[in-house]
């Protein structure tokens, strides 16, 4: 390994937050599930140079756990999407604003 | 028996309440009659602690003592001392008679009313029964819950306002008390070495506060206390809930509730924290002089019969306040006497504040006038509870003011001094109030107001009696205080953990006095 | 080699996170998933997580992404709507950056001053057979609890995904 | 893997054993009318079964057993955030019955969500391994997407899907981020080789971020937001289920990691705990304030709960511990009786979940309303309701620990939430009930509502016992 | 119990027993029942007052001190407050003036009332007051003593306030009680003061102690005795609390002549008779109550010499020689203030049941102006009234002759030259102001025609003949027959030798002194009644002083002052008070309370359904607890 692990370590914080900024900035749905599985995906960039500094497995094991829960999320996700999207003909999240206060 | 009188007595009202709950709502007066017979057994059974008392006793009687939470340091722990018999009696009492009250006044949701009676009855008893902390905290909350469904739900137009008023009020004081208790506990198990919420076994011996620390516990208590009497600022919940509440419940909220305060002091502050009380007790001096002479104004210039009567509870509060604060024992007995006539005396105020607004409908004092033509016996009743009110001699309001002042005065002359000022006040405002309603031409829309009924007589007939029989007998009152008072004024030398019976010998009552004559010793040539 | 290949990941990873967040359409921004994705998974092969690696193109490219596209197209009509949403006025947006900007600049202070040398590894490590082991090894129960996170998923998507009968 | 492993974790088996039958009874099944019985469906007494037969495997003190390598550990927290858990299941289970069928939601699947959610929470509050907590987690919260969306007729059930979802799994990433940086930081995702570690910056950050998944699912401030728009919208009996279990799975992980975990760092993270305790307990009470619709009102006061629950987390040690565990119970129950009494009512085919739709419940439904009542002025904190020495618990820990704040600041918000609380319970009291709301009790709710308020009472009056075990298990921290 | 003790009780027991029957019952009972109960117990009090005095005559002058204790009434710490009677020469010498005094008006009151509905409660009252003043005159401790002390002020506003249906009497009622209690206020401190001083509050322990315990002129013993001295001049109306006084005529007119002039008002006199002992030890305080009386008693006399309502005339001449008692207890000649007390009780009573007569013949009129030439329809009344002029403005052999004398002789005697003139200024106005009553009622042309003008029926006529009786002979029967300065020699001890009498007094002076001032001071008295007929019957002097004749008719405008100083401002510093109490402190609590309120608005803004919202609280917390973590030390 000769690369830094710093190195990665960095990109995976920039691509955290560029997932974060597509949450907070993007209206679509599934444009901000897809920026939540960047942020996981950058996570497990975290997670996969953690386990090589340490020598452990560890942390690849919890990579793996990561991508089944993201599959599942996904699953769960888009199927409440696809429903929203049934009833409203949009998955703008700013239109679901009818709960508040 | 005399192992569980006391849970008896607590429990008492609340199997009434179970038994009223399964009344239909549509029999009212079953209801209504079997709480009232709930109500007089446990007067009966409180009258029965208060006879079998025994005075010259400083510590607990008709002890109780189990473990509740025993992985917590909370117990179960009751008994009756000087400081609290008369007022488990007047609890009793005054319960009863707010119950046969509101059978004039009170007619919409009777069942539910009579049964949050019974509830608010057993939180009061428990409040003033209970030695253990926590016990006495679960108490002293449980009163606030039925108050505030008993104002909020059968009180005047502003009820909600000022149900919720009380109770935030209220809670606000109960929850830093709350704060302070678990304070006390901790250090108690640091000092003790074993966890516990126990009163006696907290205040047996010096907790080893720094300054500081027991002030700020002290104040916990305090004022959660000052805003139950009310103490002066903290009063401002007073005229709405005593205005709101179906005057039937300002007569428990005024006669009992207020006195819940004013016992929380003696009973607690004074053992958890003697330095904080003796170094304080001069602001709280000034509180309860303030709280006579701005609760004196302030009643003077109500227009409204129960915010009258309201400040002039201030008022008289202040009075208690300042007999407590002046830390001496005329005026702590004084205090502790006033308690109870001043249950008997506000309790019958509202009372007949009552049967006038049940009569009329309405509460302000302009609405009423001449009305002693009309309604003679009424206007006698109310002018027999006003003189006692006013603390004239041969009333029971003399005898626990003049105790007050006289103690007051030997300590804190000017406070004394001023407090007196205050008895004018109370001649000015009362006297205004029974002016303006009873006195003057009859106002022709009251002509033919009904006098006093049989039931309003058989109700006010066990406080008038009061009224006269403290007035001109205090000493069954006064002894059974006396030798718990005596101890509390004693630093620390009062609660011996466990064994209250056995450790103290009694001081020969009347021996010592100085000056004293014997009890009935006919003539005496001097 | 290594920092080469680090470099064109690292530029194609941003590059595709930039699509994600940046992209009008969902389709694109699904492709920049995919590029990220891909881009993570050299990055993986690098480190020596080879299971991984191959996991991720798997599950993730082949699995999520896949299904990202088929609902982006089953949803046609989804576009974003043009103009600025209910949060997007220029204070909302500058504040958000702003957040956007301390957190990526606390990440990575917090991050970068971790040791860079790494602990020597077996070679076997991070193979399927090194991974395998483990998670039937010692964590079995997280495998295990794996696949009731599945079965959520399932259920869920039945649940969620099943045609509605008749309103009554 | 062992039978002991297995025999470890029974409650957990046992509960996805059920779930699956549920759902295989419930494919089998189709096509019989749901609506007539009122005796309760299958589905709903063969979960009940379930979570009877895991509560009894649960239910013995058994020391302290850990399983699967040390990764999952079942001892007295264990046992009675399992007990808790599983007693939210089955009063949830009781309560949604009548819902469900009315309402018509899939049966099969709410279960076994239901069931699986349980499973979540007790495994999150078992775990000594991030893994599992993260795990747990996901299992927690996944079926508490799906039952926030379930009622798909229902652009309101969908809109607090979607919303919980997306918040739940941004928050996830948050989480994940931190067990990534904890274990950067200690090489470990081990909770018992973490108690070790000296704290430094990055295992710091590692455990901020932690905090934020915990804090999501907990509903702390600032992580809050889902919860008022996802209890509005998501089905009542769903939410009666999820408040709970939330907190139990999000309390137990947040007692695994601080308390137990972390104890020689308190010095580090309590204040931070503090400070997000006494930021829910200000901004979830003051926000309950103006809340007429009940739900949402009770969202808020279930973000106030956290704060609380959070001062015993943030005082550690046995005494904080046992707090938070004692106050899970309470809450449990306390909360489940007050959304029970909600899911009597019912307007016009739908909820009756505002203010004025319990008006004069008193009149119509006593009973009801006397619960109603219990539970809410449990909720305030009064005696002799569990509510009050739940709360007497938690601030003897939180001075005992010298945390004069947070216990400060508990107690004021306390007087505030009486504010709210008691205007629901005087409004069930009062007025006139109105013609569009309908009382609709069944025996199996009625039951739910019997358990929770005898929990309530019996917290409240006898507390000796749950006292004990509380003490019993959390003296693990000393 | 010896006869002595049983007698002591029964006098007050047996008023307060009637009060008690007559409160619960007397209402259904039918006519003037009430009113012969009520003097019926009256009467056996006056029996049981003349029988104890008699025993007490019948024992050794040493003995006549007698401690009745009935029970331990308050005990707390070292306070103890037996319910103690004390009979002695001074207790019973006014118990049976009391009595009698009170007899002789309850039967009056039969006549006087008859035409009142309201006579049971009128009797109930009355009886209830003669309890309380028996009491107070019975009383062996200072706390047994308030009991009658507030029980006499009870009964005063109730009887003022007896006709409640008239606003006025009804305010009268309430400001005698409040102005009374004012007064009580140092009473009171008084009271406390004692207990700190003397650890009891037993008039003999007092007596006995008070030299040993206070020293001479010492601060203490001044504040004891002014703070006393305070009550007694809220009670016996005295400058500057006298003011109720007068408004207090709108009671009933037998009221008046029992409680506002014969008795409740001397109780002030009394007390400090009673605790004369305390008030030796304090010399300037005495000088107080000499200066307080004597400029009460002119100011009074000359407030009367304007006032045109007739009871009012008796109101101000009532404090005016209240004031004359008060100058003679602060010269120390406490048996010349008793003396005056008793024979002023006679024909006080005298003058306001002849002027109650008057008004039951008119209907109730009190204005003098709507009166005059009244002695041709009363010539009975008017023969009474003016015994009673002659006795109060002090002629020979009356009544008021001697006691006025024996006053003047001791002030002169005491080397209160200016108090002596004071007082003899006074006299001279009393005859002039008593006259010129006398004359615009009874003299002169009738004002205006008044129907069915009748002499008053034989229950208030014999009374009042009764009265005539006594206040022409008890000067002469004090003074010479059983002198009553050595009678109360035991109580009064060597003050009251010293005190013995102006004959006495004259013994130290040269004859030709005292016999000096004797003239002097007859003339004076006899100028001013000369003077008043003069001015008012025969309009000889026509001289007007409109100035004098405006302060004077406004009592030099006191009441005025107090209304501006003291009452106004009372009043707006309640108004004041409530305004503080809802606009300040109430308000600060509804503040925090809106506050919570507005904060939870506030919070319900922000939580505006926008998912993304929510998204970045959740990122915005996350940064906070970094920080917190990156920052931390």
């Amino acid at each position: 390994m000769t690369v830094p692990a710093p190195y990665y370590l960095a990109l995976s914080a920039v691509l955290f937050t560029a997932g974060t900024a597509g949450v907070l900035l993007r209206r679509s749905a599934l444009i901000v599930f897809m920026s939540v599985e960047l942020m996981l995906n950058a996570v497990n960039l975290s997670l996969i140079t953690f386990a090589r500094l340490h020598g452990s497995v560890d942390g690849q094991v919890l990579v793996f756990f990561v991508l089944v829960v993201a599959a599942a999320e996904v699953v769960v996700g888009l199927a409440i999407i696809v429903d929203v999207f049934r009833s409203r003909e949009t998955v703008d999240v700013d239109d679901a604003d009818a709960l508040r206060g | 028996m005399n192992g569980v009188l006391l849970s008896v007595l607590i429990a008492l009202p609340i199997a009434g309440a179970g038994a009223v709950a399964f009344i239909s709502p549509r029999r009212p007066a079953a209801a209504r009659a079997v709480g009232l017979a709930a109500a007089v057994i446990a007067f009966l059974v409180a009258a029965w602690i208060w006879a079998a008392f025994r005075p010259g006793r400083p510590g607990l009687q008709f002890e109780e003592h189990a473990a509740w939470v025993p992985a917590a340091g909370i117990g179960y722990h009751l008994g009756v001392d000087g400081l609290s018999v008369s007022l488990i009696a007047l609890v009793a009492l005054l319960v009863p008679v707010a119950m046969a009250a509101a059978a004039d006044q009170v007619h919409d949701r009777t069942k539910g009313f009579v049964l949050t009676l019974l509830l608010l009855e057993a939180g009061l008893l428990g409040t003033f029964l209970a030695q253990d902390l926590v016990l006495f905290y679960v108490f002293w909350e449980a009163m606030l819950i039925p108050m505030y469904f008993l104002i909020a739900l059968w009180g005047g137009p502003a009820r909600r306002a000022a149900a919720i008023k009380f109770l935030l009020y209220t809670m606000t004081g109960s929850m830093l008390m709350l704060l302070a208790i678990v304070a006390v506990y901790l250090q108690g198990a640091r000092v003790i070495g074993t966890p516990t919420f126990d009163l006696p076994a907290l205040a047996a011996r010096p907790l080893g506060w720094t300054p500081a620390v027991e002030a700020l516990l002290f104040g916990g208590f305090a004022v959660a206390f000052g805003i139950k009497m009310p103490v002066w600022p903290l009063h401002t919940w007073l005229p709405d809930a005593y205005a709101e509440a179906p005057p039937v419940v300002t007569v428990l909220l005024a006669g009992l509730m207020a006195k819940a305060g004013a016992y929380g002091l003696l009973r607690f502050c004074l053992p958890l924290f003697p330095d904080a009380v003796r170094a304080w007790g001069p602001l709280f001096a000034v509180l309860a002089v303030v709280g006579i002479l701005y609760g004196g104004a302030v009643a003077w210039a109500q227009g409204d019969l129960r915010r009258l009567l309201a400040y002039g509870s201030l008022s008289h509060m202040g009075f208690i306040l300042l007999g407590i604060f002046a830390l001496d024992i005329q005026s702590v007995q004084g205090s502790v006497l006033q308690m109870v006539n001043h249950g008997i005396s506000t309790g019958a105020l509202f009372v007949l504040a009552g049967i006038l607004i049940g009569r009329t409908g309405q509460g302000r004092t302009d609405a009423y006038g001449g009305l002693a033509a009309a309604t003679p016996a009424l206007a006698a009743v109310t002018l027999i509870v006003v003189t006692s009110s006013l603390a004239l001699p041969g009333t029971n309001g003399f005898v626990g003011e003049f105790l007050i002042l006289l103690g007051a005065f030997q300590t804190h002359p000017v406070h004394a001094a001023l407090a007196t000022v205050g008895v004018v006040l109370a001649a000015a405002y009362l006297l205004a109030f029974v002016g303006r309603i009873f006195h003057g031409p009859l106002r022709p829309d009251l002509r033919g107001l009904p006098d006093l009924r049989p039931r309003e007589y058989a109700v006010l007939a066990p406080l008038l009696a009061l009224i006269f029989w403290v007035g001109w007998v205090p000493g069954p009152l006064l002894d059974r205080s006396e030798a718990t008072v005596r101890a509390l004024l004693k630093p620390r030398a009062v609660f011996v953990a466990g064994a209250p019976h056995a450790s103290m010998t009694p001081p020969p009552a009347g021996v010592e006095r100085k000056g004293g004559a014997p009890v009935k010793q006919a003539v005496t040539r001097p | 080699m290594d920092v080469v290949l680090f470099g064109i990941t690292a530029v194609c990873a941003l590059a595709g996170g930039a699509g994600v967040i940046l992209s009008r359409r969902p389709v694109h921004s699904a492709l920049g998933l995919l590029l990220v994705l891909l881009s993570l998974a050299v990055d993986y092969l690098l480190l020596g997580a080879q299971f991984i690696a191959a996991a991720q193109v798997i599950i993730y490219a082949g699995a999520i992404v896949v299904l990202f596209v088929f609902i982006i197209m089953l949803l046609s009509q989804a576009g974003e709507r043009l103009g600025p949403g209910a949060f997007d006025g220029p204070v909302a947006v500058r504040f958000v950056a702003a957040l956007v900007v301390l957190l990526a600049a606390g990440l990575i202070a917090l991050v970068t001053r971790t040791p860079s040398a790494p602990a020597p590894v077996p070679a076997a490590f991070g193979t399927i057979q090194d991974v395998g082991r483990s998670l039937f090894g010692r964590y079995l129960l997280p495998f295990e609890a794996a696949s009731l996170v599945l079965l959520v998923g399932m259920i869920g998507g039945v649940a969620l995904g099943r045609r509605l009968g008749p309103r009554t | 893997m062992t039978w002991n492993d297995l025999a470890a974790a029974a409650p957990e088996t046992i509960l996805v054993v059920t779930a699956c039958v549920v759902l295989l009874q419930d494919a089998w099944a189709t096509g019989a009318a749901p609506e007539a019985e009122r005796r309760g469906s299958a589905p709903a007494w063969l979960s009940l079964a379930g979570v009877c037969a895991a509560a009894i495997a649960a239910a013995p003190a058994a020391g302290e057993v850990a399983a699967f390598g040390g990764m999952y550990v079942r001892d007295g927290i264990t046992r009675l955030a399992d007990l808790i858990a599983l007693g939210t299941a089955a009063v949830g289970v009781l309560l949604a019955d009548a819902y469900v069928r009315r309402m018509r939601l899939p049966a099969g699947e709410y279960y076994a969500l239901l069931l699986l959610s349980t499973t979540g929470a007790m495994l999150m509050a078992a775990s000594r391994s991030l893994i599992v907590l993260f795990l747990g987690l996901e299992i927690l919260s996944l079926p508490l997407y799906v039952l926030a969306a379930i009622a798909r007729r229902s652009t309101r059930s969908q809109e607090a899907g979607l919303k919980y979802l997306l918040l739940g799994a941004f928050a996830t990433a948050f989480f994940v981020y931190g067990v990534a940086l904890v274990y950067g930081a200690a090489g470990t995702l081990d909770l018992r080789v973490l108690a070790g570690q000296p704290p430094s910056p990055l295992l710091g950050g590692g455990l901020a971020l932690l905090t934020v998944g915990l804090g999501f699912e907990a509903a702390l401030v600032p992580f809050h937001g889902w919860a008022p728009d996802v209890y509005e919208g998501a089905p009542l009996p769903a939410v009666a289920f999820m408040s709970v279990v939330a907190k139990v799975g999000a309390f137990g992980g947040l007692i695994r990691v601080f308390p137990q975990g972390l104890p020689h760092a308190a010095a580090a993270w309590a204040p931070m705990l503090q400070g997000l305790a006494i930021a829910t307990m200000v901004l979830g009470n003051l926000a309950a304030l103006p809340q007429t619709n009940l739900k949402r009102l009770l969202a808020y006061s279930g973000v106030a709960h956290a704060g609380y629950l959070l001062i015993g987390v943030a005082a550690g040690g046995p005494a904080g511990t046992g707090a938070v565990l004692f106050y899970l119970a309470v809450y449990a129950a306390m909360n489940l009786g007050a959304f029970g009494v909600l899911l009597l009512l019912d307007r016009r085919g739908a909820e009756a979940d505002r203010l004025e739709d319990i008006a004069g419940l008193w009149g119509r439904a006593p009973w009801a309303a006397w619960t109603l009542a219990i539970c809410f002025v449990s909720l305030a904190g009064f005696p002799p309701t569990g509510g009050f020495i739940a709360k007497l618990y938690l601030f003897r820990a939180a001075l005992g620990a010298g945390q004069t704040t947070v216990a400060l600041v508990g107690v004021l918000t306390s007087v505030v939430s009486v504010f709210y609380y008691m205007r629901v319970a005087y409004v069930a009291f009062s007025g006139e009930a109105p013609a569009d709301v309908a009382v609709r009790p069944s025996p199996l709710a009625g039951a739910a509502l019997t358990l929770a308020t005898a929990g309530v009472l019996i917290y409240g009056i006898i507390p000796a016992r749950l006292t004990a075990a509380v003490q019993q298990a959390a003296a693990l921290l000393k | 119990m010896s006869a002595v003790a049983v007698t002591a009780v029964l006098i007050p027991a047996l008023p307060l027993a009637g009060w008690v029957v007559l409160g619960l019952w007397g209402g259904r009972w039918p006519g003037r029942a009430a009113g012969w109960v009520a003097s019926a117990t009256v009467a056996g009090s006056f029996v049981a007052a003349v029988a104890l005095f008699e025993s007490l005559a019948a024992l050794p002058p040493d003995a006549r001190t007698v401690q009745v204790d009935l029970y331990r009434w308050i005990a707390a710490g070292a306070l103890a407050i037996p319910f103690r009677l004390l009979a002695d020469p001074l207790s019973a010498a006014m118990a049976r003036l009391v009595a009698g005094v009170g007899m002789l008006i309850h039967i009056y009151s039969i006549g006087y009332m008859a035409r009142d509905a309201g006579g049971a409660r009128y009797f109930a009252y009355m009886n209830l007051f003669m309890a309380s003043m028996l009491l107070l005159v019975l009383a062996g401790n200072l706390a047994v003593m308030f009991i009658g002390w507030e029980g006499v002020g009870l009964c005063s506003y109730l009887l003022i306030a007896f006709w409640f249906e008239r606003p006025a009497a009804a305010r009268a009622g309430v400001k005698a009680f409040v102005v009374t209690r004012l007064g009580d206020v140092g009473f009171l401190l008084g009271i406390f003061a004692v207990f700190g001083t003397f650890g009891t509050l037993d008039f003999t322990a007092i007596t006995r102690e008070a030299a040993a315990r206070l020293p001479l002129g010492g601060g203490l013993a001044t504040a004891i005795a002014l703070l006393l001295f305070l009550g007694a001049v809220g009670k016996s109306a005295q400058l500057p609390l006298y003011v109720w006084l007068p408004d207090a005529m709108d009671g009933p007119t037998p009221v008046s002549a029992l409680i506002h002039a014969a008795t409740m008002v001397t109780a002030g006199v009394f007390m400090i008779v009673r605790l004369h002992a305390l008030y030796l030890r304090a010399p300037f305080a005495l000088d107080v109550v000499a200066v307080t009386g004597a400029v009460t008693a002119v100011f009074a006399a000359s407030a009367a010499l304007v006032e045109s309502d007739l009871k009012r005339v008796l109101a101000y001449s009532t404090i005016s020689q209240l004031g004359y008692m008060f100058l003679a207890v602060g010269v120390a000649a406490w048996a010349a203030g008793i003396f005056h007390l008793m024979t002023h009780a006679f024909f006080k009573a005298l003058l306001f049941l002849a002027a109650g007569a008057v008004m039951h013949a008119l209907g109730g009129e009190t204005d003098m102006r709507k009166m005059g030439g009244l002695a041709r329809p009363l010539p009975k009344t008017a023969a009474a009234f003016g015994a009673g002029v002659l006795a109060l403005a002090g002629i020979p052999p009356l009544a008021g002759f001697f006691s006025k004398e024996q006053i003047l002789g001791e002030v002169f005697a005491a080397g209160h030259p200016w108090l002596w003139g004071i007082g003899l200024f006074t006299a001279g106005l009393t005859g002039f102001y008593i006259t010129r009553a006398y004359v615009l009622t009874f003299a002169g042309p009738p004002a205006r025609v008044h129907e069915n003008v009748h002499e008053a029926p034989p229950v208030m006529w014999w009374p009042l003949a009764a009265l005539v009786f006594l206040a022409v002979v008890m000067g002469v029967v004090l003074e010479h027959v059983v002198p009553l300065a050595p009678w109360l020699q035991p109580t009064l001890g060597a003050g009251a030798l010293k005190s013995a009498g102006g004959a006495a007094a004259a013994a130290a002076e040269p004859g030709a002194v005292h016999a000096m001032l004797l003239v002097v001071s007859v003339a004076v008295a006899a100028g001013g009644i000369v003077l008043g007929w003069l001015v008012y019957a025969r309009g000889a002097i026509r001289g007007q002083a409109p100035v004098l004749g405006t302060i004077l008719a406004h009592r030099f405008y006191i009441e005025d002052l107090y209304d501006a100083a003291i009452v106004a401002p009372s009043r707006a510093l309640a108004g004041w008070a409530a305004a503080v109490d809802r606009g300040v402190i109430d308000r600060a609590v509804l503040g925090v309370a809106g506050g919570l309120g507005w904060g939870g608005a506030a919070l319900r803004r922000l939580q505006n359904g926008y998912l993304r919202q929510y998204a970045a609280f959740v990122l915005i917390g996350a940064l906070i607890i970094l920080a917190y973590w990156m920052l931390r030390p």
